[in-house]
């Protein structure tokens, strides 16, 4: 890192390691068993918490990759979620209900619609494009709505268990490990991602268009990429989020979902894939939190009434603080942490020598 | 749970969602247009939770309350529109002539487009572009309650009329962001294509009416009916 | 003869940028343009980098025509450039900036770079290699792993020279390198640019204030002024042309150069 | 005499951990012309933004230090306020509002409303500005993005002296703009020294043309200032000769092509 002492490489390769201390090796390696064992000591509840807050990084994640990385403002993701729901729940009505063909359809759809706004992204810049995605969210919702009208079921469409073959994917503890696994890969393949070349294509268009086009990168195939895999990701989060509710409703995908996503790439710290999984577990475990300390506090009867403006308000409150106070979301925070400690006992690092 | 706490509660977001707009807008690493956006809904949220709080989320029709009618008129030509409609139209050409006026020819409103573009030149040549900020975020609500006052007496008061707000938004891209000008002709299309989606469409597809105006007009004209073009970057 | 422009006219909103200009670069030359503020220097040099397409006239690049490519097509063909104003990319490492001029010569593609095994990881070694060099060429080790912002404007140009470097192209846009460095960082620069010269062979175009860089190192001077050219040559015989010290370089300047 | 601008120890860290100058004190006497020289990312434009004061965005402090502004404390004040008082910066970048037309930009500011009237600062007219910039006269109603190089510049200090400045900070005068109009802007610089009496402090990576119209100047490198004295003693001095202005140990300029293939060292102390 910026800081003069530290860990000398003798090869590139070493130079390239993601995990390149012993002590980070053992952190990580104590992280994953613990979140192997977690099911003989969590109750059901807590791990479906974790489940959700994997499942939620994983959208948290596709919409880094675009707007952390390609810095392309999306507001429209939870329409991308929609699709994906909704392209499971069309199969399910037409009877394919096999998870083999339903993430595949819908990370397909997905890319489709990632198409449909990419290509016009390619001409709009800042808030056109966060309203074109945010139109676009709303069309999918209404097309959506019609299906979901049409089908004659009202109230939604109910989705069997995924079926591998004999195996079905059923119970808390299976999905825990099913969406802790997927959340942790979708990770490493963000983390990747951005120390390879389309990802630092992708961080150059966000940095310095021009710059960008003058080494040789063709901006507008790489801003469609970025809208095709983000998009194709976050319609497979989507339709994992039918498996695993086992229930699709337009009414889950509304516009206050959109926001959640975007509050979580920037609670959590735009452009890092840490600062993601943090800012998705944040936004999930936050209601629950609010609910836990309303119980604590034993307020008298009919608080229930006022859990949801309550929630809402604390979800704005801490929206605001992070925009005012901390830019840099939970990543800053964990970054300022770090500094402390490796400066200690000075506050400031000191002025480089003479270069 | 006691009625004051929630007062209070509800004043502490209404509160911090009329500062942050002018504390967040300079502080945020992104660019300010989509500080600008976030900070918005950031806005939006807090104060519907605010009113949720203290009113509830019940429908009303403010009228008779305030014992006020609101009339059927006939205008030379046969068609009929109620009072407020009439009131609706007269307080947008009003707001429009005089907020053209003002940041044309009024050196407040110069300041205010100075600061808008850059905010530390406007600050060192002693212009608080803070103060500047939350004026023009109070102008901005404040024309927004208006239409919100306007459309609550006309049609009905519910806590989800902030939908209203991003038709807003439909309009100001179609008539295009940076021309004050293009929201007369904006609102028109966007209002006609709703109008004309409730008589030949269904209800459901008039609510998507203004976004599908947005997208289609995006990859045509980016930049709107009459705005300017943006220019090439500068190397 | 690297580039020839050939009778290159650029309007503006009614507003005429360049107005017939003519001149080329042979190949391993340092070939300077200067002129005062507002003469179109830069704009030609957005012309031969396709940020801008010229009205009429004509840009040929060794064999092909290249007036209104993209840029990006017009780095295919090896031709790379540095900004007045740096435009670097702020959020990134000094080795990333200068890995993403190796982009045009790396394969990876999305799904290859997320899994990062095997072929891309081995070729992302391989252009680090490159890039090494790099950064030994222009003495930037201390800085490798900074984040581009943080660092000062001087080593920031020198890190921009670094990233068009690595796109190893043919002829090399020089956009005013030693604005906003002291004497002794021109001292460095002029080191770079004849290193570049006379250990790489790359052929450049510069666009250059500094006249005391432009009388020692330039190999031919063009003088643009009200876009048009009144002036080309070698920068002896250029310099002390009275009509260029009318336009550009005042009294002082040129008093000083009869001095020195 | 109380300096009008005076720096004490001044300490700025950026994003609560790097440190970028360490310790600055220098002083600026009424109608004095003060060069602060300094190789790149000495410091010398952070200490100018900690002295016209940082915004939020810059995400630096001052942790150490103090600014004085005609003997009272102004450390840490905001942009708009120093500018008030007559602390005036014309920045190195983004100097002109480029969607304002020339006049608009000259008018944001002129309303003397908000400036108080009894400070003892001459209060300066739109003539005045005309008067010492006949080139805007001529595009007042063209829009500020459409202007070159040398016409931005003029109309960056013509904006800075309708603050009616008492201390005018500018920040790389010369940057980027042909040899002949940076020798009739230092002139004007001077010229507005001498018939406004303006204090100006001089950032400047052209050490030669700084010298050419300042009195005193201050050396500046890794945040710290090494060096000081009046220009003639800056002159005399063999290290700003040789690193700064490019003369050799002998009489008359160094060429370019002349140049050590080694990083030379300076010995300042």
């Amino acid at each position: 890192m910026a800081f003069g002492g530290g860990y000398f490489k003798t090869t590139y390769a070493g130079d390239l390691a993601l995990i390149d201390t012993r002590l980070r090796r053992a952190a990580l390696g104590l992280l994953v068993f613990a979140l192997i064992v977690l099911p003989r000591f969590a109750s059901p509840f807590m791990l479906d918490l974790v489940a959700q807050t994997a499942l939620a990084a994983v959208g948290a994640l596709a919409l880094n990759l675009l707007t952390g990385l390609a810095g392309q403002v999306s507001l429209g993701h939870a329409g991308f979620i929609a699709a994906g729901a909704f392209t499971t729940a069309v199969l399910v009505e037409h009877r394919l209900p096999s998870p083999l063909l339903a993430l595949p359809a819908a990370a397909l759809v997905g890319a489709g619609l990632g198409v449909i706004v990419g290509i016009p992204a390619l001409r709009l810049k800042g808030l056109y494009l966060a309203l074109g995605t945010l139109a676009l969210h709303h069309v999918v919702l209404y097309a959506c709505g019609e299906f979901q009208s049409h089908w004659g079921a009202n109230t939604g469409v109910s989705i069997p268990p995924p079926r591998f073959g004999a195996w079905v994917l059923k119970g808390t503890i299976a999905w825990y490990y099913a969406l802790t696994a997927i959340g942790g890969l979708v990770l490493v393949l963000s983390v990747n991602l951005q120390r390879s070349r389309a990802g630092r294509a992708w961080m150059a268009i966000r940095d310095r268009e021009i710059a960008a086009e003058s080494v040789g990168i063709d901006v507008a195939r790489y801003k469609v990429l970025a809208f095709v895999w983000s998009s194709a990701l976050t319609s497979v989060a989507g339709a994992l989020f039918a498996y695993q509710r086992a229930f699709v409703s337009v009414e889950a995908f509304g516009f206050f979902l959109a926001i959640e996503y975007i509050a979580m790439v920037i609670i959590g710290g735009l452009g890092s894939a840490l600062g993601a999984v943090l800012g998705a577990a944040f936004v999930t475990l936050l209601p629950y939190g609010i609910d836990a300390g309303v119980a604590a506090l034993r307020v008298p009867g009919g608080a229930e009434y006022y859990l949801f403006p309550l929630k809402f308000g604390a979800f704005g409150l801490l929206m605001a603080a992070f925009l005012v106070f901390e830019p840099q979301g939970l990543v800053g925070i964990w970054r300022r942490a770090r500094n402390w400690v490796v400066l200690w006992p000075l506050r400031y690092r000191p002025l480089r020598p003479a270069s | 749970m006691a009625r004051p706490a929630l007062m209070l509660l509800a004043a502490l977001l209404g509160v911090t969602a009329t500062v942050t707009p002018a504390l967040a807008q300079y502080r945020i690493g992104m660019s300010a247009a989509i500080a600008a956006v976030l900070v918005t809904i950031t806005l939006g949220i807090l104060l519907r939770a605010a009113i949720v709080l203290v009113y509830t989320d019940r429908i009303r029709h403010p009228l008779p309350l305030l014992g006020l009618a609101n009339p059927p008129r006939r205008l030379p030509g046969g068609a009929v529109v109620s009072t407020f409609d009439l009131l609706t139209v007269a307080v947008a050409a009003t707001l429009f002539v005089g907020l053209f006026a003002f940041l044309r020819l009024s050196p407040l409103g110069i300041q205010m487009r100075a600061a808008g573009e850059k905010p530390l030149l406007a600050a060192q040549r002693g212009i608080n572009f803070q103060l500047l900020f939350a004026l023009s975020w109070a102008l901005a609500g404040f024309a927004g309650a208006l239409a919100g006052i306007l459309y609550a007496n006309n049609v009905r008061l519910d806590p989800s009329l902030g939908v209203l707000g991003l038709k807003a938004f439909a309009v100001a891209l179609v008539g295009g962001l940076d021309s004050l000008g293009g929201v007369i002709p904006g609102a028109l299309i966007v209002a006609a294509v709703e109008v004309l989606s409730v008589r030949y469409g269904d209800p459901l597809l008039a609510d998507v009416s203004p976004f599908l105006c947005l997208l289609a007009m995006l990859p045509v004209r980016p930049w709107g009916l009459f705005g300017t073009r943006e220019e090439l970057e500068r190397v | 003869m690297v580039l020839r422009v050939e009778d290159v006219t650029l309007d503006f909103d009614g507003l005429r940028a360049l107005s017939g200009v003519s001149m080329s670069v042979d190949a391993g030359g340092l070939a300077a343009l200067v002129g005062p503020n507002g003469a179109g220097k830069t704009c030609l040099l957005n012309c031969v980098g396709g940020f801008y397409a010229p009205t009429s006239g004509r840009i040929v690049f060794g064999d092909a025509a290249i007036q209104g490519l993209p840029p990006h097509r017009i780095a295919a063909h090896g031709i790379a450039r540095t900004f007045q104003f740096v435009e670097l990319f702020r959020g990134m490492t000094v080795l990333d900036n200068i890995l993403l001029g190796r982009h045009r010569h790396m394969r990876a593609g999305v799904l290859a770079g997320a899994l990062f095994w095997g072929r891309s990881r081995r070729e992302e070694t391989a252009h680090r290699r490159r890039v090494e060099e790099i950064v030994e060429f222009l003495e930037l080790e201390r800085c490798r792993k900074e984040l581009v912002a943080s660092l000062p404007f001087g080593v920031q140009k020198i890190v921009a020279i670094g990233r068009a470097l690595a796109l190893e192209p043919k002829l090399l846009l020089l956009d005013e390198p030693s604005t906003g460095m002291n004497r002794e960082e021109k001292e460095n620069l002029a080191r770079f640019l004849l290193r570049i010269k006379h250990e790489l062979g790359m052929t450049m175009l510069w666009v250059e204030h500094d006249m005391e860089l432009v009388g020692d190192l330039a190999d031919t001077v063009t003088v643009l002024d009200f876009g048009q050219r009144i002036a080309a040559g070698p920068p002896g015989a250029v310099l002390h042309d009275p009509r260029v010290i009318e336009a550009y370089l005042g009294r002082a300047a040129s008093r000083e150069k009869g001095a020195g | 005499m109380i300096p009008d601008l005076e720096l004490e120890n001044l300490e700025v860290v950026y994003h609560h951990v790097a440190t970028a100058i360490q310790g600055v004190s220098l002083r600026v006497p009424p109608g004095a012309i003060v060069a602060l020289l300094g190789t790149n990312g000495a410091g010398k434009t952070t200490t100018l933004r900690a002295i016209s004061g940082f915004l939020g965005a810059d995400d630096a402090q001052i942790v150490g230090g103090r600014v004085l502004f005609q003997g009272a404390t102004v450390t840490g004040r905001p942009p708009h306020e120093l500018a008030r008082r007559g602390l005036v910066l014309v920045p190195e970048r983004d100097k002109v509002f480029e969607t304002l037309t020339v006049q608009e930009n000259l008018r944001a500011l002129v309303p003397g409303a908000r400036v108080d009237h009894d400070a003892p600062r001459p209060p300066v007219t739109l003539e005045q500005v005309f008067h010492y910039f006949p080139a805007l006269a001529g595009r007042r109603r063209q829009l500020a993005g459409y202007l070159s190089g040398g016409e931005r510049q003029m109309l960056a200090l013509a904006t800075a002296l309708l603050c009616r400045p008492r201390v005018l900070l500018v920040d790389e005068l010369s940057l980027g703009l042909a040899p002949r109009v940076i020798e009739s802007l230092m002139a004007l610089v001077a010229r507005l020294r001498d018939e406004l009496g303006l204090a100006v402090l001089l950032v400047e990576q052209n050490a030669g043309a700084a010298l050419a119209v300042a009195s005193y100047g201050y050396v500046m490198e890794h945040g710290r200032i090494v060096y000081d004295g009046t220009v003639e003693r800056l002159l005399a001095h063999e290290d700003v000769r040789e690193f700064y202005l490019g003369m050799g140990r002998r009489a008359g300029r160094r060429s370019y092509t002349e140049v050590k293939q080694y990083q030379r060292r300076r010995r300042w102390f």
